[in-house]
């Protein structure tokens, strides 16, 4: 199915790990090519987020690998991921509400030490609303516009990889379908995308591929049409019913 | 022959004031050790327990209320009482408060309590204080009527730490652990974690009052330089760290042993030259103040651990950054 | 009224404007790293000692001695930080505080074994105030005093606003676990947070000696109104802690102000009381102080 | 940091001495506010006990030529240190008798907790609070230092007999300084005078000038202060002076430092300030001849309870000798033996004359450095007092009350 090994992105290589004496990830592989984007469904408790922590160097690894452009970077600590161009967005309290937006920004270019003014321009210019409120404090905008800022933030590095983690987690369905079509925009500027979302229907459908992981493990994968299409799937996560 | 009985006496009077700061440490030690309370004020619960046992068994005086010459077992649990419900009160308005605003809070209100004493001459003398406590055993002949009352404060000693220990190894002493170890879970388990901390708040202030009126009786005097926030409040924290918090063995085990170290260590030092004794009196305050922070680094559970009550295996949380993790 | 402004309003002012130098060091160390940091005013404290060697060294004038003074502070601090305090950055924050009880000690005893306990001044003689308008009377010291601090509160809005590491700072503050997983150096802002608390703290204590004397027991005084005045004006904000220090400091002169009659409305005796009533009076009402600061 | 090196240096030193325990060696404890509240007043406190020491050593030594050891312990003016430091030096040390404690809030504790029961005589150079004269105390606890009673009068008497009939008072709210003020607001207004407001203050605050503000109405002429220079006293002046709130102070012996002179300045102190002080009759050839020899180790002989230090240590020693023994039990007699007339007169410095009169059955009479140092029945001195001003040389010029 892939084109080939050696384009891959990022690669986890049946990685086992866990918090404490508590094993949650019991041996899971994933990889993101180019240009992807990747999603990551499955139950509550299923391991979703742990395996993206697990990526930024979260949560210690106690078997396993962790690739970056063949790189490896398992048990990388967080600071040194994002100096390789991995940017994580958390799902909750992903800004900082008492900077500006255009402060935000900022931070996300802390490790450049090059002028990242062109880059926060190309971004304004991808991201409008931010431009117009960049004086104003992130945490006083709507929760669309805040993934707004914790995407322009992390993008401000011109990543390898962008990880999301449930973007549109307590977003109202208007809102939704406005971040995962900035998802597509921010991956059109060539930056895969590697995210976990509850709400897989519309998640897979802009997604290249998907990984559904249950108790740990991989249980399916393959590319969004396919997912979407497999009764299975859809039985388990897709509220029923394959799709029309 | 004097030299060795005066070792003796000297010997009675480190074990009195241990015991004395034992009592105190025990009481901390329900408070942070088992529930997680950072109360930075225990000076000012001390001076209460001081002062209304000193004030109820005193002589009538001139300088300060006082002339009930109660019996001490009256005095005793008065100034208990009063702590108590003084307790409840700032308990109820700062136990909301995390561990360091706590902390703030006690020692504000600690210094309060201070100023009231120093300022409220009518009945504490002020800043005179109140002279003249009777002491329990005082008419026996020496040395018995200092071991009658060493043996008073060990007895007492034993009683608490046995309750104590009942109380650790009942339900009510594992809620405690747990409200301590995760508090969200606790209050999802449906305990009244408001409650329980509150219990612990007071318990722990009526032990500190106690501590106070056996000082008052013990110095025959208390004024209120005697609750100065160094000795009252910053030793029994080191008692309780080096001891091993959370375990009622090290809180006593951890008050013999610093003040010991705290008392005896003058009686090198003042074989110095003068100038240098009298600088080497704050070298002292110094290395009091490194052992503490030796222990918290290399030795953070103390010289005796915490041993549960019962071995449950509880997940650990890591560190913050992860904390939304076992969601979805 | 002009007695009002003389007397109790101005020294208000002056003292606030010192208890805010402390406050918002104060305020920074308990957003940044996350404790309530009990050594500050032994901070405050060690620089003023330094700075008065220095002056004694020397023979400049206090404020020309400052910057000196506040450099090698910090140095301690950092060290300070290193040795007693880095080792506990993943363990609870409880752990710092306790750390801090304890440092609060060592320093208190480390001055008084180097310096003695003898009684300083780091100026000599009376400064009578110069007369406005007749009636208004301010000592020179006093508008130093004030002016200074204006320009060292300017500084820390510029630094905070205007730099990266600064803006790094308030970043820290709002999200230190996002902080880390933006890529900022963290560590390098917590020495920043040291750098700029223990320098304003020398300045706040180097104004008290000015203005008063120097004795090893001002840390621990000063200690408590700078948390008041922090907690007041809201943890993380540091233009929230100018206001509680100013707050703080005109509340603690006025309260003993004849309102009512002639004799002073709270016996002065208890005017040290103030702040803590003030501060113990905010955490009940509204612990996220006046400004919406944090709460932890 | 070369306290540091000498520390060392002094600490191998006693593991050596402590080995070879000196059998010619009597002992006295010296109980002090070492750390602590006061603990810039107890420094020349310390040195001048000590000097008395040295004094008795270097004239001859006790009784058979022992050398007098001061064994020096930290009160730090807590009751609860006072007591373990008593205990340590009554105990441990098996001292024969107790210079101390420095504040009186630790001598009360001390004395009744240790030295009493023990039966060792307690003799106190700076405790004040009369609540100690009235301890039962089996004529075990004296001083040197006078009781409030007579300086709070003292002062009054001065302020009155200046002129001034109407004063502002504020007093430090600490157990010295409290008492004072108590006595001297009753005696002023005995003698007919008004006290317009009194305000205690809490030491150590930055500023004053509220209080001083609040203080200057009503008309007072002058204010009366009780504080220890440090810790107050020298802030209260200088807001007073600064704001022209006050140019009149009269003040206790807690104020009396050359540190207030060189703070204040001389000239804004010369015809405004004065303090009386439980010493000394400074034109006395007793004062006189401890100032010469206290003066050659480098402190100040004025510093408040410095004379009062000497003299405690020299009684103690001239009771030792004239007891004839290092016993406990026979050092209260002696001591008032020794203290008070009749006997020829001994003055600071005149161990060996003392020794002489001594060993020839003769009675002495102690005149100290602080006074006459003649104990009451209960076991007080009864207070002389000198007035200090600002001198045309801008140091403290004395005279005595009389």
């Amino acid at each position: 199915m892939s084109n080939s090994e050696l384009q891959t992105v990022l690669e986890l290589d049946q990685i086992i790990g866990g918090y404490g004496d508590t094993q949650i990830l019991h041996g899971v592989s994933m990889r993101v090519d180019p240009g992807e984007i990747v999603v990551i469904i499955g139950p509550n408790g299923a391991g979703k987020s742990t395996a993206m922590k697990a990526v930024f160097g979260l949560l210690n690894l106690s078997g396993g690998k962790v690739r970056l452009n063949g790189e490896d970077i398992t048990n990388m600590p967080p600071d040194q991921v994002v100096h390789h161009g991995v940017c994580y967005v958390p799902q909750t309290s992903n800004i900082f509400p008492s900077l500006t937006v255009e402060e935000n920004l900022e931070m996300g270019a802390f490790v450049r030490t090059d002028d990242f003014r062109p880059r926060l321009q190309e971004l304004y210019d991808i991201f409008p609303p931010l431009a117009e409120k960049r004086r104003q404090a992130a945490g006083t905008l709507s929760g669309g516009q805040r993934q707004m800022v914790a995407m322009a933030k992390a993008m401000m590095l011109e990543p390898q990889i962008l990880l999301l983690d449930e973007p549109t987690a307590g977003l109202s369905p208007k809102y939704r379908g406005e971040i995962f079509a900035i998802v597509k925009t921010v991956n059109a500027t060539g930056t895969p995308i590697l995210m976990v979302e509850q709400n897989a229907k519309q998640a897979l459908k802009i997604a290249n591929r998907g990984y559904v992981l249950v108790d740990g493990k991989n249980k399916f994968e393959g590319s969004g049409h396919d997912l979407l299409e497999d009764a299975e799937v859809a039985e388990m996560f897709l509220g029923g019913g394959a799709p029309p | 022959m004097d030299q060795f009985y005066g070792i003796f006496l000297y010997i009675i009077s480190l074990l009195t004031m241990g015991g004395i700061y034992a009592i105190l440490a025990l009481g901390l030690n329900i408070q942070w050790g088992f529930t997680g309370l950072f109360n930075a004020g225990i000076a000012g619960f001390f001076a209460i327990g001081a002062y209304v046992s000193a004030i109820l068994t005193t002589a009538p005086s001139l300088r300060h209320l006082g002339g009930y010459e109660l019996p001490y077992v009256v005095s005793f649990a008065a100034a208990m009482v009063v702590s108590g419900i003084i307790a409840w009160a700032v308990g109820k308005v700062c136990l909301k408060l995390r561990a360091d605003y706590l902390a703030i809070a006690t020692i504000g209100i600690a210094e309060i309590f201070r100023l009231i004493l120093k300022n409220e001459t009518w009945a504490t003398n002020g800043p005179r204080g109140v002279s003249m406590i009777p002491k329990p055993f005082e008419t026996l002949p020496e040395p018995w009527n200092h071991l009658c009352f060493l043996g008073l404060i060990l007895a007492v000693i034993v009683v608490i730490y046995l309750l104590l220990e009942t109380a650790r190894n009942s339900p009510w002493g594992r809620v405690m652990t747990a409200i301590r170890e995760n508090e969200k879970s606790a209050m999802a388990a449906g305990k009244d974690i408001e409650k329980f901390r509150m219990e612990a708040f007071v318990a722990g202030c009526m032990l500190m009052a106690l501590a106070g009126a056996f000082i008052a009786h013990y110095l025959k005097f208390i004024g209120p330089n005697a609750t100065d926030p160094l000795t009252s409040t910053f030793l029994v924290w080191v008692m309780l760290v080096v001891g091993g918090s959370a375990n009622n063995r090290g809180a006593i085990l951890g008050a013999f042993l610093m003040w010991t170290i705290w008392s005896a260590s003058e009686i090198l030092t003042s074989r110095l030259p003068d100038e240098l004794a009298i600088r080497t009196a704050y070298i002292r305050i110094f290395l009091i103040g490194l052992a503490l922070q030796i222990f918290l680094q290399r030795f953070p559970k103390g010289i005796f651990p915490e041993v549960r009550p019962k071995p449950e295996r509880r997940q650990s949380v890591s560190d913050g950054v992860t904390d939304n993790a076992t969601s979805r | 009224m002009m007695e009002f402004i003389n007397f109790y309003l101005i020294p208000g002012l002056v003292l606030g404007s010192i208890y805010a130098l402390g406050a918002i060091g104060i305020t920074l160390t308990f957003s940044i790293l996350r404790f309530a940091n009990f050594a500050h005013g032994e901070t405050m404290l060690l620089g003023v000692y330094i700075t008065y060697s220095l002056v004694q060294f020397s023979g400049v004038h206090p404020l020309i001695a400052l910057p000196f003074g506040a450099l090698l502070t910090v140095i301690v601090v950092l060290g300070i930080d290193r040795a007693f305090y880095k080792p506990f950055r993943n363990s609870p924050t409880i752990m710092v505080v306790i750390a801090s009880f304890g440092m609060m000690l060592m320093v208190r005893s480390m001055v008084q074994f180097i310096w003695g306990v003898q009684l300083k001044g780091m100026t000599q003689g009376i400064q009578r105030p110069m007369i406005f308008f007749d009636s208004l009377r301010i000592s020179p010291k006093h508008i130093t005093i004030i002016g200074a601090a204006i320009v060292l509160m300017l500084a820390v809005h510029y630094l905070l606003s205007r730099t990266k590491i600064g803006k790094a700072m308030r970043a820290m503050s709002d999200s230190p676990e996002l902080a880390k997983l933006t890529g900022i150096d963290t560590e390098k802002v917590v020495r920043m947070t040291w750098i700029v608390g223990g320098a304003l703290a020398t300045a706040a204590g180097v104004f008290l000696a000015i203005d008063t004397h120097i004795d090893t027991n001002m840390g621990f005084k000063m200690l408590l109104p700078m948390f008041a005045a922090a907690i007041l004006g809201g943890i993380g904000r540091p233009f929230g802690a100018v206001a509680g220090g100013l707050v703080i400091g005109i509340v603690e002169e006025i309260s003993s102000y004849p309102w009512i009659g002639v004799e002073p409305l709270l016996n002065p005796g208890y005017k040290a009381g103030v702040a803590f009533a003030i501060m113990i009076g905010m955490l009940l009402w509204r612990p996220s102080g006046l400004f919406k600061g944090k709460v932890f | 940091m070369s306290y540091m090196g000498k520390f060392l240096l002094a600490v191998s030193a006693v593991a050596l001495a402590a080995s070879t325990a000196n059998a010619a060696e009597v002992k006295v404890g010296s109980v002090a506010g070492v750390t602590g509240p006061i603990a810039e007043l107890v420094d020349p406190i310390i040195a001048a006990r000590n000097l008395a020491a040295q004094h008795v050593n270097d004239q001859g030594g006790l009784l058979s030529g022992d050398t007098l050891k001061m064994v020096l312990s930290d009160s730090a003016c807590d009751p609860k240190a006072g007591v373990d430091a008593g205990g340590k030096v009554v105990n441990v040390e098996q001292v024969v008798a107790v210079v101390g404690a420095s504040c009186s809030g630790a001598t009360n504790g001390m004395v009744q907790s240790v030295t009493i029961p023990a039966g060792v005589v307690a003799l106190s150079d700076s405790a004040t609070a009369p609540s100690i004269s009235e301890l039962k105390d089996n004529d075990l606890v004296f001083r040197v230092a006078p009781s409030d009673a007579y300086q709070g009068a003292a002062l009054a008497k001065l302020a009155y007999d200046s002129g001034v009939r109407k004063l502002a008072m504020t007093y430090s709210n600490d157990d010295y300084n409290a008492g004072i003020a108590g006595v001297f607001e009753k005696e002023f207004a005995a003698m007919g005078g008004t006290i317009t407001a009194n305000q205690a203050h809490e030491p150590n605050k930055a500023s004053y000038r509220s209080e001083l503000s609040t203080l200057s109405n009503g008309g007072p002429e002058g204010i009366a202060i009780f504080a220890y220079y440090g810790s107050s006293g020298i802030a209260i002046i200088r807001n007073s002076l600064e704001n022209g709130l006050f140019d009149r102070f009269f003040a206790a012996d807690g104020m009396f430092d050359t540190s207030v002179i060189e703070q204040i300045g001389a000239d804004n102190l010369r015809d405004r300030i004065s303090i009386t002080q439980s010493a000394s009759d400074y034109a006395d050839s007793s004062y006189q001849a401890f100032e010469k020899i206290f003066s050659a180790t480098g402190k100040d002989p004025k510093a408040p309870y410095a004379a009062h230090g000497y003299d405690a240590s020299f009684l103690i020693a001239l009771a030792i000798e004239k007891a004839g023994s290092a016993d406990r039990s026979k050092i209260a007699a002696a001591l008032r033996d020794v203290a008070s007339a009749p006997g020829e007169v001994v003055r600071p410095g005149e161990w060996k004359k003392a020794k002489e009169l001594i060993a020839a059955g003769k009675d002495i009479n102690y005149e100290g450095a602080s006074g006459n140092v003649d104990f009451d029945g209960n076991g007080d001195v009864g207070g002389i007092y000198s007035v200090n001003v600002v001198g045309d040389d801008g140091k403290w010029a004395l005279s005595l009350i009389k």
